[in-house]
């Protein structure tokens, strides 16, 4: 199979769950879904036998500091694209030299996703890094104990969120 | 299917001498290419710092005392150094690089760890400056000689 | 050779006590050297067995929680006990058994087994989880080497018509090297012995890669040492009765330092030859191949006779 | 021992965070049996150093060498998979003869990694004897690194646009007598673990994973291709400059321990005929081209075949001097999975091995130690341990 037909494959595979498609580049397609839609995405690219799950990634989108004078903006009510004031995660699919990106936006106050463990089991200890690092919790992840950040690590600390600056703790 | 498959090397071996390296009885010439302290040309610097900003391990400080002058010193941390060269790739006047000599820089004392480079009387000036701070790191003027 | 010694010199110095203690630490060394040497290294310097053994000593012990603290510190002198013991039963260092009575191959092989089951008790006092597992390996191994190290080594009795080692050692010098008349016995004799010393590839009660240090994970400082000093004469006496019974006897020191020391070029080469065995391979191997090869060994010479 | 009331307690046994099986602190809780293992868990994270927060403070070039360090047997192919990001999101290429020097020295680094893994799987089956050999052997290919790139391990070869130096006649020569030395000991080796009778015992039919498991289970590089799963980066989306040096993929179908030892030596073979065919055919060329210090904002993927399977980076570059994402899946990461999904029904003997089989990667740091004194069970930090020990011993 050639580059552009993988490519079609997984978008005509993907076609329902698609809400924007933000760039695109050589080898790789990006598609964002909504949260409730990842289940059922991910389910159609496995039975395909569509590559296999390489990575979930997690993003932070910190709303930016409003520039002097000018008002807040407010944050859209439904998170549908890589934009402000979310978190993201991103389920990295590949197939040959083709890399599919699940893109889904959470916000901070409702920071959950549906796992997708029944489906692929081995995306448990991406999840539970997604849930370590970025504090986005996956919903019916096996094991949620700690995977990678140590056993007195405080909770609700999320090292790769960019509000995080370090540990205040006395040594 | 077969026991003792490695029956050959194991007789030879008792016969060779062994490859262990002697290290501090024997000593192998380092390759040429390789990375060891850093050294300083204060005649090519330029002052323009972008190897202190390239510096993965904030090993290197240079000290502007008079530009025009080519009066430098630079401080280099041997200890937290990565030996990564980056530096010498990064600095555009040659004015740094690596010794192949001087690679055996482990000391005792951590005072051995900091290397100054530059005119004596220009250490020396900015050792005293240093040494009036409190808490300020101790200077060793000198690279320690290593044969 | 035969030299009558004062029984405290002969208990205390030579050949026991001292001469053992130091004796074992030098095989030890040479082991180590030859297994080096046959992977193409340097390997330890001459008192590396010795410093080793000095500095457990002077370490502190741990006692963990939850052991039997008579049993913890008792086992450990036991099997050293039991080592040295065997040693006085034969001809170390080509001088005749300081002590000797009918039927005493069958007590040194006792004795013998004494550090085994020392060390399996060792394990099985504490709590440790490697301790533990390590402990079962190592009698399970113990029951699977034992009878046919006892079949093997009862061939040259046998043939010499005695249960005395003085004797099936004075048999062995007037004879042919029983190596060429018994090979298999000696073959089975040999790998049971490495069995029993815990050399690789017979090491699984010791896996270091899976169970640390087996039985002795939770062993320190002077228990440690005991161990390790035991483990070192039990090597040396192991060599000596193989040596005396399949080598044509020991009569003068000198035979047997050439005798033991080609014994333990074999052994070293065996050792560093292989893939550590599981237990279940090991003990497979001994009771599927090594029992029938000493059985038929047995019959054959019963039926010689 | 049991009890009506009391249901059947499980012995656990630990390997690790401290462990002689495991070279770096990882822990796997092994439920067993006797000897037989019925359920495996993994903790990991003993070697959390925060690099991916790291280098969101570091600059575009810092952030390589940090990147680099991840890993010490692997390093260069971090670095490779950041810079080759990195330049994607500039916009620029580095030059052929760059790019050729990367994958030479790529591949030198995988002779050097599945050599040490050679060794470090015998040691866990208890054969040193290999593994002293394959490890003197690794000693050559060491030895060239140095001399070609100036350090033993991290060689920091990459800058950002291209290498660091050059590949001259006398460290080619140096390079070939190297590969001429291993080429017949690494037929030795493979002679050796497809017929010696006790590896075999070890290694056959240990740790089976069929060709469907190793999909599902998302496993990559050698323990994949072990299984017959045909991945490799090198040959599925060719990077630097393995489009004008193909490689061929090497899989073998039994997917046990013995075929990821034959997959591993046939590697090496595959390896040496690159390495001869690049001094052969060094492009020529500059060694880099610049790269300003601010990279143009971007989301980039970067995928490289380490030798232990695909690695996996995502930049992503807010148009600033620092990156502002960059997430590194590496794959031992994939391949826990297959170790947890295998050991079952295995036994205890053969766990190392089985953990060894995927050639994992932690690394090591701080941390806190319990200590029980008689009663009472007190958590005691590293300083605080360290200060006891001080007044133990004055």
């Amino acid at each position: 199979m050639d580059l552009e037909q993988t490519v079609g494959a997984a978008e005509t595979l993907l076609k329902p769950f698609t809400v924007g498609a933000p760039s695109r580049e050589v080898s790789r397609i990006d598609v964002v879904i909504r949260r409730a839609d990842l289940p059922a995405a991910v389910k159609a690219l496995v039975d395909a036998r569509w590559g296999y799950l390489a990575a979930i990634t997690g993003l932070d989108h910190p709303w930016p500091k409003p520039k002097p004078g000018a008002k807040p903006a407010e944050p859209p009510a439904e998170p549908v694209g890589p934009i402000e004031d979310r978190l993201e995660a991103l389920y990295q699919f590949v197939n040959g030299a083709l890399v599919a990106t699940l893109r889904v936006s959470v916000t901070y106050h409702d920071a959950r996703v549906p796992s997708i463990c029944s489906i692929i089991p081995s995306a448990t200890l991406y999840e539970r890094e997604l849930h370590e690092m970025f504090g986005i919790i996956v919903e019916g992840t096996p094991d949620t104990g700690r995977l990678l950040l140590p056993d007195d690590w405080p909770d609700h600390t999320y090292p790769l969120r960019k509000s995080f600056k370090g540990l205040n703790r006395a040594v | 299917m077969r026991i003792g498959a490695m029956l050959g090397d194991i007789s030879r071996s008792l016969f060779k001498r062994p490859v262990t390296e002697r290290y501090p009885f024997e000593r192998k010439a380092a390759p040429e290419r390789l990375r060891g302290q850093l050294t300083f040309d204060p005649a090519k610097c330029t002052g323009c710092k972008i190897c202190v900003r390239d510096c993965p391990a904030n090993g290197i400080e240079i000290m502007v005392v008079d530009k025009v002058a080519k009066r430098f010193v630079m401080r280099f941390h041997t200890d937290r150094c990565t030996y990564c060269a980056q530096c010498v790739v990064s600095c555009n006047f040659d004015a740094l690089g690596m010794s192949h000599e001087q690679w055996e820089l482990a000391a005792l004392s951590k005072e051995a760890f900091l290397v100054s480079f530059g005119r004596e009387e220009d250490i020396q000036a900015l050792l005293n400056q240093v040494t009036c701070k409190p808490g300020a790191a101790p200077v060793v003027p000198v690279a320690p000689a290593t044969t | 050779m035969n030299i009558e010694l004062p029984p405290l010199v002969a208990l205390l110095l030579f050949p026991g006590g001292l001469f053992l203690l130091s004796a074992g630490t030098v095989y030890e060394w040479a082991d180590r050297k030859l297994v080096a040497r046959f992977q193409n290294r340097i390997g330890p310097r001459w008192f590396q067995p010795v410093a080793d053994v000095v500095k457990l000593l002077a370490k502190e012990e741990i006692v963990p929680d939850g052991v039997n603290p008579v049993l913890f510190h008792g086992l450990p002198v036991v099997a050293l006990v039991g080592t040295l013991t065997a040693a006085l039963y034969v001809p170390m260092a080509g001088i005749a058994p300081s002590y000797s009575f009918t039927g005493d191959l069958i007590v040194t092989l006792y004795l013998l087994s004494l550090m085994t089951l020392s060390m399996g008790l060792a394990g099985a006092n504490t709590l440790d989880r490697f301790s533990l597992i390590g402990a079962n390996r190592a009698l399970t191994q113990l029951f699977s080497y034992e009878a046919p190290f006892l079949m093997a080594l009862l061939g040259p009795a046998i043939a010499a018509g005695s249960w005395q080692i003085s004797q099936v050692d004075a048999y062995a010098q007037g004879h042919w090297w029983l190596v060429l008349t018994q090979p298999v016995g000696f073959l089975v004799a040999l790998v049971g012995l490495m069995g029993k010393l815990e050399l690789p590839p017979f090491d699984s009660p010791e896996a270091e890669t899976e169970i640390v240090a087996g039985p002795m994970t939770e062993y320190s400082g002077r228990g440690w040492a005991l161990f390790r000093i035991g483990r070192d004469v039990e090597l040396l006496v192991g060599l000596t009765l193989m040596a005396a019974f399949y080598l044509g006897g020991l009569a003068n020191p000198i035979e047997f330092m050439l005798k033991t020391g080609g014994l333990l070029l074999v052994t070293a080469a065996l050792q560093s030859l292989f893939c550590r065995l599981r237990i279940d391979q090991t003990v497979g191997m001994w009771w599927r191949i090594g029992i029938l090869l000493a059985l038929a060994q047995l019959f054959l010479l019963v039926f010689m006779r | 021992m049991d009890t009506q009331q009391e249901p059947r307690k499980t012995f656990v046994v630990p390997i690790g965070p401290q462990h002689p099986a495991l070279k770096e602190p990882g822990h796997f809780e092994i439920t067993v049996d006797g000897e037989i293992v019925t359920a495996a868990t993994v903790r990991l994270g003993y070697v959390h150093r925060g690099i991916e927060k790291g280098v969101e403070q570091r600059n575009w070039a810092q952030a390589m060498y940090m990147l680099e360090r991840i890993c010490g047997i692997c390093s260069h192919v971090h670095a490779t998979a950041y810079a080759l990001g990195v330049e994607a999101l500039a916009g620029v290429q580095a030059p052929p003869r760059a790019q050729a020097i990367r994958v030479l020295v790529a591949e030198l680094e995988r002779v050097h990694s599945h050599l040490l893994w050679l060794g470090v799987a015998a040691h866990e089956g208890g054969f040193d004897t290999l593994f002293m050999y394959s490890w003197r052997d690794r000693e050559m290919i060491m030895d060239v690194l140095e001399g070609l790139t100036g350090n033993r391990v991290n060689y920091s070869c990459n800058v950002l646009g291209g290498v660091k130096f050059d590949v001259d006649d006398t460290q080619a020569d140096a390079i070939r007598r190297a590969v001429d030395f291993l080429e017949p000991r690494t037929h030795h080796y493979l002679k050796v673990v497809t017929t010696d009778e006790t590896l075999i015992g070890r290694t056959r039919n240990v740790g089976k994973m069929t060709f469907l498991e190793a999909e599902t289970l998302g496993t990559v590089g050698p323990t994949a291709r072990a299984s017959g799963v045909p991945r490799d980066i090198r040959v599925d989306s060719p990077y630097a400059a393995y489009p004008d040096f193909p490689v061929k993929t090497i899989t073998a179908t039994a997917g046990d321990l013995e075929a990821k030892f034959v997959v591993r030596i046939q590697e090496l073979f595959e390896s040496y005929r690159v390495i001869r065919e690049i001094l052969d055919k060094l492009p020529a060329g500059d060694l880099a081209v610049r790269v300003k210090p601010r990279v143009p904002p971007g989301e980039t993927v970067s995928r490289v075949e380490a030798p232990r399977g695909e690695l996996f980076y995502f930049l992503k570059s807010a148009g600033g001097p620092n990156p502002d994402r960059v997430k590194v899946r590496t794959p031992s990461l994939c391949n826990w999975g297959s170790v947890l999904a295998t050991a079952p029904g295995h036994k205890l003997a053969d766990v190392p091995m089985l953990i060894a089989g995927i050639d994992p990667c932690f690394s090591c740091n701080d941390r806190l130690v319990t200590v029980r004194r008689r009663s009472s069970a007190e958590t005691w930090t590293w300083a605080k341990l360290r200060q006891y020990g001080i007044e133990y011993y004055r």
